[in-house]
């Protein structure tokens, strides 16, 4: 018995789901759309950007939303240089955990940056907003270099 | 030996076509939070947390533990995730249960759910693959040529799955939970429903739903001190075979019929038609109910229409052994929580808390759950009595 | 509580593209040789089979339901599966038999990551209202944990270039190993970055494989008198979802469940620990307070090779073979599931 | 401000992931023959029964399976239903039979369409044989089956479906 060629095919593995997003993320998203970033405070006091639903030591339900500022520090960042398609731009930047104004607790985004050397911890960001904001979480297009 | 154990909490969510109004998070919450609360308890009295869906293409989220960590109050406990196809509900049960039968745990919580609206469970279910003919047309389609030789073998008349349908959902409509609520539902408006994958009619077939079902089960220490009455947990059992092979018996799975034997030994029944006074058993399509019926030994092979068209299932017509009380998938589907659905509602009817569809005097109940091609099996049996 | 004993481990290769393989064809080999191992012929010789797999890392739904035709389920089997690494499954397991429902289990993990883009289907684990839409991929995530531990001088490049250096050396005895080669630290750092401030050797390959394991209580091992290691303990912690809330320069569950585990009652020879980051081995190093008696990842770890939803089975499977090959009397092994290790098992296993 | 405008309550989240798939051996095995015109099952080593298409081990006893067997393009209809609802991405528009078909020489159904029927008449039983499409669309796939149709031959009692030789059926003795 003869081991016949491989057979390869690609394919895609796709569906545009449909999310109901409760009050908190829906607030959050509905701020963004109106290019506004709230955050949301936990019981030890510190503001989550963007709002979490639950509260990770007391599993109680968060509701106080606290408006943060658009510029904010870079507490980590990732420098891709070789963008993967899914990415949201397709030359070198870098995603980083962004402490905005106002927040302590950093969230995840993009930076656009023209080469790594001009990224550091501690860099100060600000938003980039989307020609059309939909409420959606790339109506932060990304963060620049402030 | 098991260590004793036993359901002290149920929590279920409205079912509906569409949770608007919450996130994956919120609607997996609201059942853990009802649950706590009808065992009397805060996150802090849970030392793990089990759930089961069905698969994460349903909603698109890959292991999806992973993000309801804190909706759940996992933060720095033990977090388990199952999945076993449709059986998932009730596997997920067990899983937990074992936790506390083990001696490993005092109390842990079980949610399991599916948020069916996110996607479409035809797409997730038929999704095409290379090389394959990709005539899968979903379950429906892969149940109905097994009804139809149900039918055949049977004999047995046209009308059986018709009347389950009405049944269950006279049923659901005691059930303010229940997805469907057709008080009014007659047996001509099934017939002239829709035929889908015949002999399948439209309302012969479970709808999609949005839900999440939670139960707290404790150990025999806590579960004597619980504010409410425990359902103390009398068998469990999971059996699984292949999707085909050679001469398999796709109408009546060996893997059901095995599973049933092993739960009802543990349990002490002998004649479960007898023994039980109830059963939520798993029937998305209305003749699973008398293909059942003869799986579980209710009935002899080939006899299971006959207790349906008595009216012995019915809790409407005074049946013996009513099935579903809670109206079943039948009428309520979000598809991984309905086998923990069957489960907790058999709790439920142990515990005199089933509103009004509480079977009289229960004091003994199965709950069952199927998936996969009727190859995974899991099955428990509650009871009002410590065993 | 009743002890546990491991009565035989078997893996396939790792390896970067199994091609022309299904689930089935993946598991069949190494169920016959672990059964073998054990001194029996199928599953219907254990109790209780409990499996690990992950639908969305070959993108087709109910990938395990083709693995329960490996298994001789004819007549059926006590059967159940998580979507979890197999490291769950074995946990599962246990559970089982504590119970008094089983005297035996087999527990196996598989799968085949090389069909899709293993660390973009990964971001679809994210937050699927924040991140998941991003597409942040497991490994730029991994970069944003390394970075704060090089920031705050925690570690530095050389430190994880070490582990690196030693994954592949290490790997040379390992038959099963992906990657494996004399390779020293100057080596690592010669290479360029890939994702900075990880360079691709601080980063796991993607694999295809599997493993499987026969576990049983004492009792049933000795019947067998096959040589067996124990485990004496095996704890799961998860953290929050929230990558900005933890602290990602240390791993708190892994401590929490090397606790309640009993890691801390003797000494630990070895450990394996499943890092699919160089640095996150660092991390987990000092998380479990382990010194220098420790031998860590003797296999070359998941640096050499990780067989998603196997390679936490596999971790323990290694610290077995080192116990019942007398080269170690009590070791760790650790698993890890979600980015940035946020939920973690640690099993302990003890000579017999 | 926010409070003019809606509160947004859902998103639209595309997940849409590439996935470069590899048939198994078995599968690859079979695809080749098909793409001939030949449909090839595998014999399980134990239980000496004929897989098609083949997945490489026997579900059954749970070992791999490596014997090819040819198979006809003839078989029976174990079952079947009449599907009223669109296969989503799938271009067959209803009502379209799908049957379990057991081929001669094969112990185990595969799923494909029957056609040139009328629907109503179809039964359990039935004989049919496959319709092949034209031998240069001929691909490594099943469709190239383009579906099966009743042929006139008696029918198979049930209890012999699934049994018969790759010659076929002769038809017993009391039909």
């Amino acid at each position: 018995m003869s081991q016949p060629e491989v057979l390869q095919q690609s394919f895609e593995l796709g569906f545009t789901y449909t999310r109901s997003v409760g009050p908190v993320v829906g607030r959050f998203l509905t701020e963004l759309r109106n290019r506004n970033i709230v955050g949301i405070k936990a019981s030890d006091g510190r503001v989550v950007v963007p709002p979490m639903e639950y509260d990770p030591d007391t599993a109680e339900e968060l509701s106080e939303f606290v408006e943060v500022g658009q510029e904010g520090e870079i507490v980590s960042f990732a420098w891709v240089k070789e963008p993967r398609e899914a990415h949201p731009m397709d030359r070198p930047f870098a995603w980083a955990m962004i402490r905005l104004d106002g927040a302590d607790v950093p969230m995840i985004h993009c930076v656009a940056a023209n080469a790594e050397s001009d990224v550091a911890t501690g860099a100060r960001v600000k938003a980039v907003w989307a020609d059309e904001t939909i409420g959606f979480i790339t109506d932060i297009r990304c963060f620049e270099l402030a | 030996m098991a260590n004793l154990a036993a359901v002290v909490g149920i929590g279920q969510t409205k079912y509906t076509t569409k949770r608007d109004d919450v996130s994956i998070a919120g609607l997996v919450r609201e059942a853990a939070v009802n649950a706590l609360q009808d065992a009397g308890l805060t996150w802090d009295d849970i030392e793990a947390v089990i759930i089961g869906k069905a698969p994460d293409m349903f909603e698109g989220v890959i292991m999806p533990e992973i993000y309801l960590t804190d909706a759940l109050g996992c933060n720095g406990k033990p977090m388990l995730r199952v999945h076993t196809a449709g059986s998932v509900g009730g596997s997920t049960a067990l899983v937990a249960a074992s936790h506390v039968q083990s001696g490993s745990f005092k109390r842990v919580l079980t949610v399991a759910f599916e948020k069916q609206s996110e996607s479409n469970a035809m797409w997730a279910l038929s999704n095409p693959h290379p090389f394959s003919t990709h005539l899968n047309a979903g379950a429906g389609g892969y149940f109905a040529p097994i009804i139809r030789e149900y039918m055949r073998r049977s004999e047995a008349p046209h009308d059986v799955g018709i009347k389950v349908a009405v049944k269950d959902r006279l049923h659901g409509a005691r059930n303010p939970l229940a997805h469907l609520q057709k008080p009014d539902i007659t047996m001509q408006e099934v017939e002239e429903s829709f035929m889908l994958w015949d002999p399948i009619r439209f309302l012969e077939s479970c709808p999609s739903s949005d839900g999440a079902c939670a139960m707290v089960i404790a150990n025999e220490e806590l579960a004597e001190q619980a504010p409410k009455p425990p359902a103390w947990i009398r068998g469990v059992a999971m059996r699984s075979e292949p999707t085909m092979y050679a001469g398999r018996e796709e109408v009546s799975p060996q893997a059901g019929r095995d599973c049933a034997a092993d739960v009802y030994q543990q349990a002490g029944i002998t004649d479960p038609r007898r023994d039980l006074d109830c059963a939520e058993v798993y029937v998305p399509f209305s003749w699973y109910e008398p293909m059942w019926l003869e799986n579980l030994g209710f009935a002899p092979e080939g006899e299971g229409w006959k207790l349906t068209m008595e009216g012995a299932t019915s809790l409407d017509e005074g049946g013996d052994i009513p099935w579903n009380p809670s109206g079943g998938v039948l009428s309520s589907n979000p598809i991984g929580a309905s086998g923990m659905i069957r489960f907790a509602e058999a709790a439920r009817q142990v515990r005199g808390d089933a509103g009004a569809h509480q079977v009289e005097g229960a004091k003994l109940a199965l709950g069952h759950a199927y998936g996969g091609g009727a190859q995974f099996f899991s099955m428990w049996v509650v009871g009002a009595e410590k065993p | 509580m009743t002890d546990i004993a491991i009565v035989a481990y078997q893996q396939t290769d790792a390896v970067s593209d199994a091609g022309a393989v299904n689930e089935v064809e993946l598991i069949i080999p190494v169920l016959g040789r672990v059964f073998e191992q054990a001194g029996l012929t199928n599953s219907q010789d254990v109790d209780f089979v409990c499996s690990g797999s992950c639908d969305y890392l070959q993108g087709a739904a109910f990938a395990f339901v083709l693995g329960v035709d490996a298994l001789g389920a004819v007549p059926p089997i006590k059967e159940s599966h998580v979507e979890m690494d197999a490291a769950w499954a074995l946990y599962e397991s246990i559970l089982k038999i504590r119970m008094g429902h089983a005297e035996s289990a087999l527990v196996y993990g598989f799968g085949k990551s090389s069909p899709g883009e293993l660390p973009i289907v990964l971001s679809q684990q994210l937050d699927p209202y924040y991140l998941a839409p991003q597409w942040i991929d497991a490994i730029s995530l991994a970069a944003l944990q390394a970075r704060q531990m090089l920031d705050q001088g925690l570690v530095s490049e050389r430190d994880m270039a070490e582990v690196v250096a030693r994954s592949r050396n290490n790997a040379l005895n390992n038959p099963h190993a992906q990657l494996a080669g004399e390779v020293s630290v100057d080596d690592v750092l010669a290479e360029d970055t890939y994702v900075s401030p990880l360079r691709k050797a601080d980063c796991c390959p993607v694999s295809d494989g599997a493993s499987a394991m026969i576990i049983a209580t004492v009792e049933k091992a000795e019947e067998w008198g096959k040589p067996y290691a124990v485990i004496s303990g095996i704890d799961h912690r998860i953290e929050t979802h929230n990558l900005g809330m933890r602290d990602l320069t240390d791993s708190l569950s892994t401590r929490q469940a090397a606790e309640g585990a009993g890691m801390g009652q003797g000494r630990v020879d070895v450990a394996e620990l499943y890092a699919p980051f160089s640095h996150q081995e660092i991390i987990l190093t000092r998380a479990l307070g382990l010194g220098e008696e420790t031998s860590i990842n003797p296999s070359g770890g998941v640096l050499a090779g990780n067989m998603m939803m196997a390679s936490g089975l596999s971790r323990v499977g290694e610290v077995f073979d080192r116990i019942v090959s007398g080269e170690a009397e009590r070791g760790i092994a650790h698993a890890t599931s979600g980015p940035c290790l946020q939920h973690n098992l640690v099993t302990v296993l003890e000579k017999a | 401000m926010s409070e003019e405008q809606d509160v947004i309550t859902g998103i639209e989240a595309p997940v849409y992931l590439k996935y470069n798939f590899t048939a198994g051996a078995a599968a690859a095995r079979f695809l080749h023959q098909i793409k001939k015109g030949v449909l090839t099952g595998q014999r399980c080593p134990s239980c000496q029964q004929v897989y098609i298409p083949p997945r490489g081990s026997c579900a059954a006893c749970g070992c791999p399976t490596e014997e090819e067997v040819e198979v006809a393009d003839k078989a029976t209809i174990q079952s079947f239903t009449i599907v009223t609802i669109p296969i989503p991405n799938n271009p067959i528009q209803p009502p379209y039979i799908i049957a379990n078909l057991v081929a001669d020489g094969a112990n185990i159904s595969f799923l494909h369409l029957i056609s040139e029927c009328v629907n109503e008449d179809v039964h359990i039983g039935q004989r049919v044989q496959a319709l092949w499409k034209p031998e240069e669309e001929w691909d490594y796939a099943m469709d190239n089956i383009r579906y099966f149709r009743p042929i006139d031959e008696p029918d198979v009692p049930v209890e012999m479906i699934g049994k018969l030789p790759v010659t076929g059926w002769e038809g017993s003795a009391d039909d």
